[in-house]
């Protein structure tokens, strides 16, 4: 029995959390002698009032859809995956092996092929912590922190000893052929008529993201094997009752979680950068984990919470470019909005609820309602 | 506890325990409104009420667990405050939850000594505690092993616990709330003589229940609740089980079971020398052999813990096993990857499992989602490759109305509803199935006696459309009301079979303690020492 | 490998795993009373700038020590307020508090000191030397012991000393008094503790207060006895690694030693190719080297670790009422 | 109005950034002129933060990182009219100025120091991450090293495989004690942050460091052997100096042209004897005129003397 109204509990929560972030960031600016009206208002127009902005936020906002949706669908097996970062840089490597060893003749087939490496490695980076801890109960909180360090390890020797071009400084794969350079929100808005920034680097991954969004809505909610999965996670003596096998659910839960995360790679690496350089992933991979908690492992929450994110992200950017505000301020400003927003939520629900409860008090004076009935 | 403390408390004849127009609401629902009891000191007094209808509620807030709205609370004829638990049993006030609320890695000395510890230092408490223990163990014939883990023991050995943790901290009002829901008739029978000693003490119990047998034998007054209200408070000595069950439930109740003979058919189940290892490489079962026909109720009485629940999950396909299991002349998989819930339901077996909240449902799904687990591969259920909600909820609504589940709203998670409409949802789930053969585990525990008599009417209906059904309960009563038959359970072994008409609770009760010569007679050190060493794990059926 | 060496190993061992071993009695503290802690490296890091910062400004370590433990409590009663007063997420806290701590440190570095986020380096006063323990000099050239007392188990800060201290100090505190039974019974079942009187929001705070200060101690270790000031992101993870110890010691101080002993050898082995070499007698490529200790925590997770039960009611908020 | 992109190590790396930092603050407090700034915090704003300084209208555009080739190779051309500086990476455009150092025969030199300071014939060298960049240091220093003395033992160790590596001077100091149990008595930091841990137990085990990037004999005074300095900062000063309308082309700063070289001042200069001086001194002008070659690990992505 719910005490607020759903619109409450979806629209109001988070804005006044949202509103308190951003008033404690407001102090925050203050304190280290900065405008913070000018500093919001730049990173609104940053991230928001042009193309331009929205391109690199929606950039940022792809990496973190998919690393937030590796995240909770882990979650809905009650699986706490922190393995991303290290999935999405193998992911990496599946994207550059398949654009630099693949003649491809178009780059929508590029696109496939260089996803579906990238998943196909992103998820068998996950399959083993899944594997292990399904098969020997090794907790697979610590396994996929441990593999995220090997993967950085693997990452290193590869780009350095194995992909590097020979005498390039840079530890980074050559660029890849042009036939895999995927088009950008321009190139795609431009038939439809619509003016985008042709620099932002925000590109048709998006739209696998977003549609690895639905994908994900739709297996959870509308198919049998996600009804497996959330079920599962509720309650794994209800599953094993209902022939749920443990170890099948774990599996590939894992390994779709890992497909996910490695996916980002078509974003970042095969749709920015163009190449696989070391450290591509910078954390998006534990971005994720705070995206999946404040969308509450639900594809359409991870989906603005990435937006957020990206916001964030490019309106930090621009803030950091125009301003002589430090870039830390920025991750100052991301952790209060993860605090207000995804932990302190009840702070501001609390007393809502209590409000909501008074004005229905209010609004039915004979208070004789029979009880809702009762749980045990 | 100096006897003249409660002499001088019964002088004076205030009540032991009165509450004054206690309202509690949790968001918007109203658990109890405007309430007010007396219990006088020296006296049992029941409370009975349906599932939901604020009980526990007001016990909780009794015993400073909840804090009410409204309302005083008066302690020996004082107004006391109870705040929290503390100030309760600074009041003299003990609670046997429920749901217990012991620590299960920790042994019995140590919850017995939480939050009563004297000084900083365990050690001491610890000795003192163990004492204390002897002593208590002696005066009320509560024995427990100190040193045993909390959840290594049975759940009457935990009730046991909680009943020690009250006397330990000098209770002089012990309230339980649905004591007996999870013991054997031995063990409940023990537990009533145990308070009746209390009470001849001078000490106050009060005693909620769903058992009007109980009430009628143990209390002196009982106080009826429905829907967050008390309705009544009657002296037991001038009411009857009837005139209760029609106050609780608000119309007249069928206390007995109506059933015709049965007329039993072919054989459907068929176990052979079933044998079952668990993880920890214990032999739950050894060996069972037992049949049930179509049209037949074959009942499983036993004490908890020897081996019924292994039983029930092999033939349900999540715990492996050897030996030989025919449904229908088939032979079922014991371990290989056939070994599962799905192939079981696909052979016609349907399951309402003994524990509704942990394995019957997910308590987060709402219920037209509880209403496919199990089933959700149903090509009924599909619609390409997706689930089709749409008739699912169609279905649900359908079986909610058939089953008269309360609210009849689908959209409702599991954990909202009250136990006994959960388990008339997972009846509605099984029995619709219209299975050759339905497993069956405690179908009414903690359930109302209104839920009881639908579920009850719902079995035999079943098993006249003659299909067959295996029925475990740990209620002999439920057992002998339902089967036409009846399998005693003991360390793993099928003790005996009997006759459900040819057969009484005393002969089962010593079949039970795996007494085979049921005619000679048996001291209850031996029934007791028998129970004890049954290699059973009674904590699995918690 | 000659004795020398294998005690200069264990030299580092004990350095490397100070920090991991403070960190994860630190966590067992919080986990052990039901509040998960993913924030243990972020107020490692607070308390490693603040005790850094005013054992620079003031030249005295033990006030830098203070203000360290400081900013780590702090930093743990935000995670209780939202953990325990406001029933939030701990995960989602845990890691705002990562984040914070992250930010925060290099804001105030740069606007305390302008040292590009760095505190001054500390000397004298403001430093934990370490200490030499009694006649250590003069057995050192004694064989076997010599060496093992002189170079192994003398010549660490105080802190090293308190770090191992605290592990049988953890154990009793825990498994002897009162206090260690309520905290052990609230993360095991807080409605037990509830009903028998005792508050588990007060025990639960208290939990969370003790994790402060232990990670208070362990990132004051690093800025200011392992190094001499603070840098940016300086504690490299660590809280991460800790936390994997605590899963892996199955949240039990004796095992916590062992566990982060054991990282602390991985990550001593690691500096050490030459040793590692010569035991494999093969050359270990750089990367692979890197890898070793994560790949050798899976493998012995994998091979050697049974199950690890955490807490019952560990990660979920006590609510009494829906 | 110039510009400064640092790499995304941060401003205050104790490396190559807070160099250009300084040569920057250096040429603004010269001319009382300002500049832009911009801290990178990822990839993807390496070619968003040329652009945007582009279009707002900075000229020059001076970058710090190998990293930044790529995106530079990118934009360069769309912005004809702004000059572009690029530090540590050749970029071929008519707009930009690459500026390139010769790591390794500062490292050389360094290397020479290192063998003739030592009493153990054995010298350490740590690195952060194992990328070329930080190979071409440590190979140049191992030949420097050798030079002096064929017999001498060269400890190399890399810190991590993640950025962390930059930033844990714990695992500096790890390594610096595990490389002095080796016997190492001079030890070589190039690890951004993590060298201030190298240094820092360098000096409290009473042993020698060498410094990298900037002049780092001051924070230690007298156990700091020499820093191999590499003069961003100079690099960074001229450009903006320069301004709009700068030569462009290839810029290689080496020994010759001081573009790298040994720091001595008031701080080291008891440590270095005579006979080091002149050893250096005379290594320097042969490399300077040609006749002394060090090996580039990035010619062929081998060294004859370090094997990685
Ligand atoms: N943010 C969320 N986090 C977790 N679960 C959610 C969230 N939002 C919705 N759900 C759950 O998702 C399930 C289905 O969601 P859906 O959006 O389909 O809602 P619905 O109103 O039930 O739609 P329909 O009636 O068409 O099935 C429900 O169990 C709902 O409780
Ligand atoms: N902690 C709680 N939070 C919210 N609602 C609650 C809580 N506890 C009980 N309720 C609601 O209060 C009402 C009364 O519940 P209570 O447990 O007191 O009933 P009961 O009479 O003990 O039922 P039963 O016979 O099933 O034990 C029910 O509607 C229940 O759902
Ligand atoms: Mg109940
Ligand atoms: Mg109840």
């Amino acid at each position: 029995m719910d005490v607020m109204p759903k619109w409450a509990e979806v629209v109001l929560v988070p804005l006044i959390s949202l509103l308190l972030a951003a008033i404690l960031s407001a102090l925050v600016i203050l304190g280290i002698g900065e405008d913070p009206v000018a500093a919001v208002k730049l990173m609104v127009s940053g991230a928001l009032g042009s193309t331009y902005g929205w391109g690199y936020t929606l950039y940022y906002a792809t990496n973190f859809m998919f690393t937030g949706l590796c995240v909770a669908i882990a979650f809905h097996a009650r699986l706490f995956n922190i393995g991303g970062e290290g999935q999405a840089m193998l992911g990496g490597l599946g994207v550059a092996l398949a654009c630099l060893y693949i003649p491809w003749p178009h780059w929508s087939l590029a696109l496939i092929g260089a996803a579906a490496m990238a998943a196909v490695f992103g998820a068998a980076w996950a399959a083993i912590p899944a594997f292990l801890q399904a098969k020997r109960g090794s907790h697979i909180v610590i396994t996929t922190i441990m593999f995220n360090f090997i993967a950085a390890a693997v990452l290193n020797y590869i780009l350095v000893n194995m992909l590097r071009p020979q005498g390039s400084m840079d530890p980074a794969t050559a660029r890849f052929p042009d036939a895999t350079k995927l088009p950008t929100l321009h190139d795609i808005l431009a038939p439809l008529g619509i003016e985008f920034s042709k620099a932002a680097p925000a590109n048709i991954s998006l739209l696998v993201a977003v549609a690895a969004c639905i994908f994900l809505w739709v297996l959870i909610w509308r198919t049998r094997l996600g009804y497996e999965i959330r079920a599962y996670g509720h309650s794994e003596s209800a599953a094993k009752y209902a022939g749920i096998s443990p170890v099948k659910i774990t599996m590939i839960a894992m390994i779709i979680s890992g497909g996910l995360a490695g996916m980002m790679a078509i974003n970042n690496v095969m749709g920015e950068a163009e190449r696989l350089v070391l450290n591509a992933t910078e954390g998006a991979g534990f971005i994720g984990i705070a995206v999946a908690l404040m969308g509450r492992s639900h594809p359409l929450g991870v989906f603005l919470a990435a937006i957020l994110f990206g916001f964030l992200y490019q309106g930090g950017a621009e803030l950091a470019l125009w301003t002589s505000i430090p870039r830390e301020l920025i991750v100052v400003i991301q952790a209060l909005v993860i605090l207000f927003t995804g932990a302190l939520d009840n702070m501001v629900r609390m007393p809502l609820e209590k409000i909501f409860l008074a004005l229905r008090a209010a609004r039915a004076p004979k208070p004789e309602r029979k009880p809702v009935e009762p749980a045990e | 506890m100096s006897t003249a403390t409660h002499t001088e408390r019964q002088e004076t004849a205030a009540p032991a325990i009165e509450l004054k127009g206690i309202s509690k609401a949790f968001g918007p629902v109203q658990a109890n409104k405007d309430i007010s009891i007396r219990v006088m000191p020296g006296t049992i007094h029941g409370i009975i009420g349906e599932n939901g209808a604020g009980k526990s509620t007001l016990m909780s807030i009794l015993y400073g667990f909840y804090k009410a709205d409204k309302g005083d609370i008066f302690i020996a004829g004082k107004k006391t405050d109870i705040p929290d638990s503390q100030a309760a049993i600074a009041a003299g006030i003990g609670m046997v939850f429920q749901h217990f609320k012991l620590v299960e890695n920790f042994t019995v000395l140590e919850n017995i000594i939480l939050g009563a510890e004297d000084g900083r230092l365990l050690k001491p408490s610890l000795a003192k505690a163990r004492k204390s223990l002897m002593k208590l163990a002696d005066d009320y014939g509560l024995k427990v092993d100190p040193d045993a883990l909390v959840q290594d023991i049975g759940v009457g050995m935990q009730q046991r616990v909680e009943i020690l943790k009250a006397l330990y901290r000098q209770a002089d009002i012990l309230i339980l709330d649905e004591p007996t829901g999870v013991l054997t008739p031995a063990e409940a029978d023990q537990l009533f003589r145990i308070l009746g000693r209390l009470r001849s003490e001078g000490k106050t119990i009060i005693l909620i229940t769903h058992k009007l047998r109980e009430i009628m034998e143990t209390t002196d007054t009982v106080s009826v609740m429905r829907r967050g209200e008390m309705t009544a408070t009657v002296k037991t000595a001038e009411t009857s089980p009837a005139e209760l069950a029609e106050l609780m439930v608000g119309r007249k109740v069928l206390l007995r079971v109506d059933k015709k003979p049965a007329a039993p058919g072919p054989v459907i189940l068929d176990v052979e020398g079933l044998r079952v290892v668990d993880d920890k490489g214990v032999e739950r079962l050894r060996g069972i052999d037992l049949q049930v026909r179509a049209g037949e109720i074959l009942g499983v009485a036993g004490v908890a813990g020897n081996g019924q629940s292994e039983l029930l999950e092999v033939l349900g396909g999540y715990q492996t096993g050897k030996g030989s299991v025919r449904v229908n002349g088939t032979a079922l998989d014991l371990t290989g990857n056939k070994s599962d819930g799905q192939s079981r339901r696909n052979h016609g077996i349907a399951h309402v499992p003994e524990d509704r909240q942990r394995e019957g449902l997910i308590m987060e799904y709402q219920a037209w989602e509880n209403t496919a687990f199990g089933y959700h591969k149903d090509p009924a259920y599909r619609s390409g490759m997706l689930m089709d909600n749409a008739a699912i909820k169609a279905d649900t609504v359908e079986k909610m109305e058939r089953f008269d589940v309360r609210p009849p709203n689908p959209k409702l998670a599991a954990k909202n509803f009250s136990g006994g409409n959960q388990q008339k949802i997972v009846l509605a789930r099984e029995i619709e199935r219209n299975p050759d053969l339905l497993l069956i585990g405690q179908p009414t525990r903690g359930v109302d006696i209104g839920a009881i008599e639908f579920i009850h009417e719902q079995i035999v209906a079943l098993r006249d459309q003659g299909k067959a059904i295996l029925l475990v309960s740990v209620e002999l009563e439920e057992i002998l009301a339902l089967s036409d038959r009846v399998a005693v359970m003991f360390d793993g072994q099928v003790m005996g079979i009997r006759d459900a008409s040819q057969t009484d609770e005393k002969e089962l009760g010593l079949l039970m303690a795996g007494i085979t010569d049921t005619d000679a007679p048996h001291s209850i050190e031996e029934i007791e020492d028998n129970l004890a060493h049954a290699g059973g794990d009674p904590h699995k059926e918690v | 490998m000659d004795y020398i060496t294998l005690i200069q190993l264990f030299d580092s061992t004990v350095r490397l795993a100070t920090p991991l071993l403070l960190a994860c009695l630190a966590g067992l503290f919080s986990e052990r009373a039901g509040i998960f802690d993913i924030g243990l490296d972020g107020k490692m890091l607070a308390a490693a700038f603040f005790s850094a910062a005013v054992a620079s400004l003031t030249g005295n370590v033990w006030l830098g020590l203070l203000a360290g433990i400081a900013a780590s409590m702090a930093l743990s009663l935000l995670h209780g307020l939202a953990s325990i007063t406001f029933r939030g997420n701990q995960l989602i806290s845990g890691v705002a508090i990562n984040f914070l701590a992250a930010g925060l440190t290099v804001l105030i570095a740069q606007d305390w000191f302008q040292q590009g986020g760095r505190t001054p380096s500390l000397i004298g006063g403001a430093r934990f030397n370490p200490i030499t323990l009694p006649f250590a000099d003069d057995i050192a050239q004694t064989p076997i012991i010599g060496p093992l007392y002189a170079e192994l188990i003398s010549g660490h800060s105080i802190l090293v000393y308190l770090a191992f201290l605290a592990v049988p100090a953890t154990w009793w505190l825990l498994y002897r008094t009162r206090f260690g039974l309520r905290l052990r019974a609230v993360g095991e079942n807080p409605a037990a503790v509830d009903t028998a009187g005792v508050s588990v929001i007060g025990l639960r705070y208290a939990a969370v207060l003790i994790c402060g200060v232990l990670c208070g101690i362990a990132g004051a270790y690093l800025s200011t006895a392992l190094q001499a000031g603070f840098i940016k992101d300086m504690s490299a993870g660590r809280g991460y690694i800790a936390l994997a110890a605590l899963i892996f010691a199955k949240w039990r101080p004796w095992y916590a030693l062992w566990a982060t002993l054991l990282f602390g050898l991985f990550g001593a082995l690691e500096t050490r190719p030459d040793v590692i070499e010569a035991l494999v007698n093969f050359k270990v490529q750089g990367q692979l080297l890197a890898a070793l200790p994560y790949v050798m925590t899976v493998i012995i997770l994998a091979g050697f670790v049974g199950k690890a039960i955490p807490p019952r009611a560990g990660g979920e908020p006590y609510v009494k009422e829906r | 109005e110039p510009a400064l992109i640092f790499d995304l190590g941060g401003k205050f790396d104790k490396s190559f950034n807070e160099a250009a930092f300084a040569g920057a603050q250096r040429w603004a407090e010269e001319t009382g002129e300002s500049f832009r700034e911009i801290e990178l915090q990822s990839e993807a704003q390496r070619e968003q933060a040329l652009r945007r300084f582009a279009e707002a209208g900075s000229n020059p555009i001076v970058m710090t990182g190998f990293a930044f080739g790529d995106a530079l190779g990118q934009v360069a051309g769309d912005y004809p009219d702004t000059d572009f500086v690029i530090i540590d990476m050749v970029v071929d455009a008519p707009n930009v100025r690459s500026v390139v150092f010769n790591e390794h025969e500062g490292s050389y030199l360094v290397g020479m120091m290192a063998a003739m300071a030592s009493e153990s014939n054995t010298v350490g060298f740590i690195g952060g991450m194992d990328i070329p960049l930080i190979r071409k240091f440590a190979c140049g220093y191992a030949q420097g090293v050798l030079a002096v003395n064929p017999d001498a033992t060269v400890i190399s160790n890399m810190t991590g495989s993640t950025p962390a590596a930059w930033n844990d001077p714990v695992k500096g100091s790890e390594l610096t004690k595990a490389q002095i149990s080796q016997g190492a008595d001079v030890v070589y930091a190039a690890a951004g942050g993590t060298g201030v841990g190298v240094l820092q137990t360098a000096a409290d085990e009473d042993i020698l460091s060498i410094g990298v990037d900037s002049n780092q004999n001051h924070l230690h005074p007298g156990k700091v052997l020499t820093s191999m300095i590499k003069r961003v900062d100079n690099a960074v000063f001229d450009a903006m100096s320069d301004g709009p309308g700068m030569e462009k082309g290839f810029n290689v700063m080496g020994v010759g042209n001081e573009g790298v070289g040994v720091a001595i001042d008031e701080h080291n200069k008891a440590l270095v004897t005579a006979e080091m001086q002149a050893a250096v001194d005379e290594a320097a002008a042969k490399i300077a005129d040609g006749s002394l070659e060090v090996h580039d690990y990035m010619s062929d992505d081998s060294c004859p003397s370090l094997s990685f």
